[in-house]
């Protein structure tokens, strides 16, 4: 009963504290680092060098007048920030912050759930996320919305096409689909897959640009053009699961990229015994740093780099990656039976 | 085996009950002050001319079918990439087929322009 | 006894959001429910040991085949309601019989099958040493049902021309 | 089992009530889910997972009538300008 | 004019939709407002609709003495209100035939420049900006923050400078300023560079600008196109070289033209005229001559009368200033404006079709217009 409900939930509970924490913490990080980027200083005024700023945000967000627009289909208006923010909590999951430890004599292991369709199950989870735009797009009634959430989805689902062709020749190399797997096969093969398959870790990361709708791809928020994207129309608290949705997401992103192409928790070179001060640090920091680089390339990428435009956007989904995917599937096979 | 699934339903739970939570209790909180122009749809000050659920291209729902089709080809990839040690030789031809006549498809809607976007 | 609660809860939610995605006015409504069906149904393949198709179902039907629904309805805004106007000219009668009869069978095939729980079939060298549920699904689907899986991919590449000829303004 | 036959039920109906294509086009999605369900139970039941081989083939088969479907709606609807089933009489265009 | 490629896209359904982009819309530049009608993300046609700006200067002017009216035109291009305040100056002094010190012609090229600059530096933020790269935009707004403390240094002001007088000049340049044009010329150049490194080679800038929005060079002289715009479609006319105002005659600049005639050439040719203008800084800046700062002027100005035409070239093109004086009362009989943003603005509709919503902004961005000028 204890192991099968009561550390879960606690676990769950850490999990759901911490993603929203670090969510806060990451666009306070975002802020300043493009402020940096910029020869700005970002916020100040709160607290020393502006630390408590997430705070003052949520507080406003929370006190914000909500507005539903009257045309709105209001149903389906407000249940759109929670169908965007459901799936990208529940991906945490199965990633596995790091192994079995023992924690107070009781073993525990750092992941909720180690499923043998891990994979398979974020890929599924992150392919609901879309009916959160879509439908928010639909139920403000309103034209830059709903052109923006059509071109979100669109976007979504192409890009979704490439990853998830990338990712089985992830599974090609690793044999299984749960995380906790993949990641003790990098630790069996030595070395971690993003050199095994660079072509692969390059696609999933572009990939996962497109599908958290970071710049350069992010064009269905883009303000510029179509104001504020999918979410012009919604304020306060439905804003601010968007929000937290999205940079959830980016988490997660970078989470599932340490995990499949950087070797998890793994520290740098598992298998050369010398290395072994390097377990000072715990494993599941070398997780959070690992994700944490690249959590700041995507910052880097935005304060760099200027925004692709829509049909450019689609080319590149559906006419480089998604062949590039496949020529890299064949060829992964062709190897791997020339190798065995 | 279900037992790994437990944590996930429970998960589920929480996160839709968290997200429930925050919207009630901002609601709860929120200040309310609503007139009839504040509640207008935005098209940049302008009144709305025309209906905004308005017919859009068909373009998106070629997107969407390709998607479906390739998603579904993907889905029949999995098992194979994670029993591919024990085909082989005889698996890699299987997939050979079996991708020959998706990117024949492919290559029939990048030259019927369903790729296209301009 | 905790697997029977669960399997009738979860029965009892994807009945009620089929009867929803049936009688609900709004098509938009109507794609949402069904949307939450499909999601049950995968819950419900999780307890009936089929994780894998139970992942599959999320993917593909409800964040695939769903989004293309939700895509067509857009697409055609409908304006003025479908369900306007009636037409005593349909053949209702008939169908009911039909699906009476269907229902029928099915409830045949359910007696059959629970007079059978007795002795689960095995059938050897199907369930290989493989272990996890998409292992044995991938042996499967790649050696004794190799033939249609390659029909269907043919079936896919068939729907796809199809589909961009039909999309197509000029036929 | 019975799950199944009244979910297939549910779904027959809709396709015989309901006027509106895409809800029509909805129902077999759900009639084909039931026989999914059917497939997977028995698959459970007999301890073989044959069913859930023919179940993915179903996801296949869906997704391509999805496909194909949608499509047909799309072209009748841009000659038509409606969803309503009983204005589908083919023969007639 | 030239017609956007037709791609496979003709093919499929065209369903039109009516969207407004502006007048309340982040990236139309103030409160333009643009109807656009899609097929998808795909502009079918366009209609510009101005006029939310319109505070009636040219009639406004018919009532207010000839000193008070430099005031006036200080709201019309609002970015570059000196180039406007030197414009209706000389126009002025054309019709009074005043002979302006050489002095005070020195360093009204030099406000000018300083005010291209300035001008350039607000159009390269929000066009880069515009198309999503957000970091050029505070870089560029760095800079010509140096510059707007210049301008505040020498006449109190940072936007509306109210900087120039009938016949010369308000007030001399405090001492020591020069030396921090000069200053101000080094930090300038290498941070163009810095702009050019961010964007000039930066491939997705280049998909976005290359053959977006091509106008030839006959076309967009039939538009009525000035400046940059012009520019970058390859006719080599600038009212600095064609007709000389200020001190221009005694400066070595030259005049740099685009070859296609897109987005990305008018971009090249306004960063190259940032150097240019940096190199005419610095010799009108160095060759400052002493002497007077303003020429002979009646006490009551009153143009005898008679009616003309001067234009010079503002940052975002030709502005002229077309003036009637009546020769007896103290203020103008017809005072009208022929504002570069305003012409400009006229190819707008003829760039944006056949291309998608994105481009739009990217269009407008690369005509520069600056509403209050647009409608005065």
């Amino acid at each position: 009963m204890i192991d099968q409900f009561v550390i879960p939930l606690l676990k769950i509970v850490v999990v759901l504290n911490a993603t929203l924490l670090g969510v806060t913490y990451m666009v306070l990080l975002e802020r300043k680092v493009i402020a940096w980027a910029q020869s700005r200083l970002g916020p100040m005024r709160v607290g020393p060098y502006g630390i408590l700023q997430p705070i003052a945000d949520a507080v406003k967000l929370v006190i914000k007048e909500d507005i539903t627009p009257v045309r709105a289909d209001k149903w389906v208006f407000t249940a759109a920030p929670i169908i965007s923010m459901v799936p990208a909590l529940i991906v945490y999951a199965v990633i596995p912050f790091g192994p079995t430890i023992h924690l107070f004599g009781r073993p525990v292991s750092l992941y909720i759930a180690d499923v043998n369709v891990g994979l398979l199950y974020i890929v599924s989870v992150a392919s609901v996320g879309v009916y959160g735009i879509i439908l928010a797009g639909y139920a403000s009634n309103s034209k830059y919305p709903l052109l923006a959430s059509l071109r979100a989805s669109a976007q979504l689902i192409s890009y979704e096409v490439a990853v998830t062709l990338t990712l089985v020749s992830v599974i090609l190399m690793a044999r299984s689909l749960s995380m906790v797997s993949i990641v003790n096969a990098q630790y069996n093969a030595g070395v971690w897959f993003a050199f095994v398959q660079p072509v692969a870790f390059v696609i999933f990361f572009i990939g996962g640009l497109a599908e958290t709708n970071r710049a350069p791809f992010d064009l269905p928020e883009a303000e510029q053009e179509l104001t504020g994207g999918f979410h012009t129309e919604y304020s306060g608290m439905r804003f601010a699961l968007f929000f937290l949705a999205e940079y959830a997401n980016m988490i997660v992103v970078s989470s599932v990229a340490t995990t499949l192409f950087f070797g998890g928790w793994l520290r740098p070179f598992p298998n050369v015994a010398a290395l072994h001060v390097l377990d000072v640090i715990p494993s599941w920091m070398w997780f959070l740093i690992k994700s944490f680089v690249f959590l700041y390339i995507f910052i880097w990428v935005r304060a760099t780099l200027p925004r692709y435009r829509y049909d450019q956007l689609m080319r590149i989904g559906w006419k480089l990656l998604i062949p590039l995917a496949i020529a890299n599937l064949v060829v992964t096979g062709i190897v791997k039976v020339l190798i065995a | 085996m279900l037992s790994d699934y437990i944590p996930i339903a429970i998960f589920v739970v929480v996160a839709t009950g968290f997200a429930v939570f925050t919207l009630v209790f901002a609601s709860l909180l929120h200040s309310e002050k609503y007139n009839k122009v504040k509640l207008e749809p935005y098209e940049c000050g302008i009144e709305p001319i025309t209906d905004a659920r308005d017919r859009y291209s068909i373009r998106y729902y070629l997107v969407a079918m390709l998607f479906v089709i390739f998603d579904v080809e993907t889905v029949f990839m999995f098992p194979w990439a994670v029993i591919f040690d024990k085909l082989l030789l005889f698996g890699l031809i299987e997939m050979v087929v079996f991708i020959f006549i998706l990117v024949v498809g492919y290559y029939y809607a990048w030259q019927k322009g369903a790729l296209e976007w301009a | 006894m905790g697997q029977a609660i669960a399997f009738y809860t979860l029965a009892a939610f994807i009945l009620g959001f089929a009867v929803l995605v049936v009688s609900t006015k709004d098509t938009v409504h109507s794609v949402l429910f069904l949307v939450l069906d499909f999601l049950f149904v995968a819950a419900l393949y999780v307890l009936l040991g089929a994780p894998f198709l139970a992942a599959i179902q999320v993917l593909v039907y409800a964040g695939g085949i769903v989004v293309l629904y939700l895509f067509v309805v857009m697409l055609v805004n409908l304006k003025r309601p479908p369900e306007a106007h009636q037409d005593p000219h349909r053949r209702t009668k008939l169908g009911f019989g039909l699906a009476v009869a269907v229902l029928l069978e099915l409830g045949a095939i359910a007696t059959y099958g629970m007079t059978r729980t007795g002795s689960p079939l095995v059938v050897p060298g199907t369930n290989g040493p493989l272990p996890g549920n998409t292992e044995q699904v991938g042996w499967l689907l790649y050696t004794s049902y190799l033939i249609p899986f390659e029909i269907a991919s043919m079936l896919l590449l068939v729907a796809m021309i199809g589909a961009i000829v039909l999309a197509k303004r000029e036929l | 089992m019975l799950l199944s036959a009244a979910l297939f039920i549910i779904g027959v109906i809709g396709v015989m009530v309901r006027r509106n294509i895409i809800i029509i086009f909805m129902s077999i999605e759900l009639i084909l889910n039931a026989v999914n369900i059917n497939l997977v139970a028995f698959s459970a039941q007999l301890q073989n997972n044959v069913g859930q081989v023919f179940a993915i083939f179903v996801v296949a088969v869906a997704a391509a009538e999805a496909a194909v479907g949608l499509g047909i709606i799309l072209a009748f609807y841009r000659n038509k300008e409606t969803v309503n089933i009983d204005e589908m009489n083919l023969m007639k265009w | 004019m030239e017609t956007p490629a037709v791609h496979h896209g003709a093919m499929f359904d065209t369903n039109e939709l009516v969207i407004n982009m502006g007048p309340q819309h982040p990236s139309t530049h103030g409160v333009l407002r643009v109807v656009l009608r899609l097929d998808g993300e795909k502009v079918v046609d366009a209609d510009v609709v101005i006029g939310y700006l319109h505070r009636g200067i040219e009639k406004l002017s018919e009532n207010r003495n000839w000193t008070q009216i430099i005031l006036l035109t200080d709201r019309m291009d609002y970015v570059a209100a000196a180039t406007n305040n030197v414009g209706y100056c000389e126009t002025v002094e054309k019709l009074m035939s005043i002979e302006v010190p050489r002095r005070a012609r020195y360093v009204r090229t030099i406000l000018c420049e300083l005010q291209r600059i300035a001008s350039h530096c607000l159009w390269v933020g929000t066009h880069a900006m515009d198309i999503g790269a957000m970091t050029v935009f505070l870089y560029a707004f760095r800079e010509r923050e140096l510059i707007l403390d210049l301008f505040e240094e020498f006449c109190g002001a940072r936007l509306t400078y109210n900087s120039m007088r009938i016949g010369g000049l308000p007030l001399d340049i405090p001492p020591g300023w020069d030396k921090k044009v000069l200053e101000f010329c080094m930090i300038m150049g290498s941070k163009v560079d810095e702009y050019e490194e961010l964007l000039t080679h930066n491939r997705i800038w280049l998909e976005r600008t290359k053959g977006i929005g091509i106008i030839s060079g006959p076309d967009a002289v039939a538009l009525g196109l000035s400046g940059p715009p012009l520019r970058g479609s390859g006719v080599p006319r600038d009212i600095r070289k064609d007709e000389p105002y200020a001190a221009y005659d005694e400066m070595a600049f030259d005049v740099p033209v685009g070859s296609a005639g897109d987005t990305y050439d008018r971009y090249l040719v306004r960063m190259e005229e940032f150097r240019q203008s940096l190199r005419i800084i610095r010799q009108a800046t160095e060759g400052i001559p002493e002497g007077p700062i303003v020429g002979k002027v009646p006490r009551l100005i009153k143009p005898p009368a008679g009616e003309t035409y001067h234009a010079i070239e503002s940052p975002k093109g030709e502005l002229g200033y077309f003036i009637v004086s009546d020769g007896k009362s103290t203020n103008p009989y017809r005072f009208r404006v022929r504002p570069p943003s305003f012409c400009n603005l006229q190819g707008l509709r003829a760039l944006i079709r056949g291309h998608l919503v994105a481009d739009v902004v990217a269009l407008i961005g690369s005509l520069d217009v600056v509403l209050g000028e647009v409608d005065r």
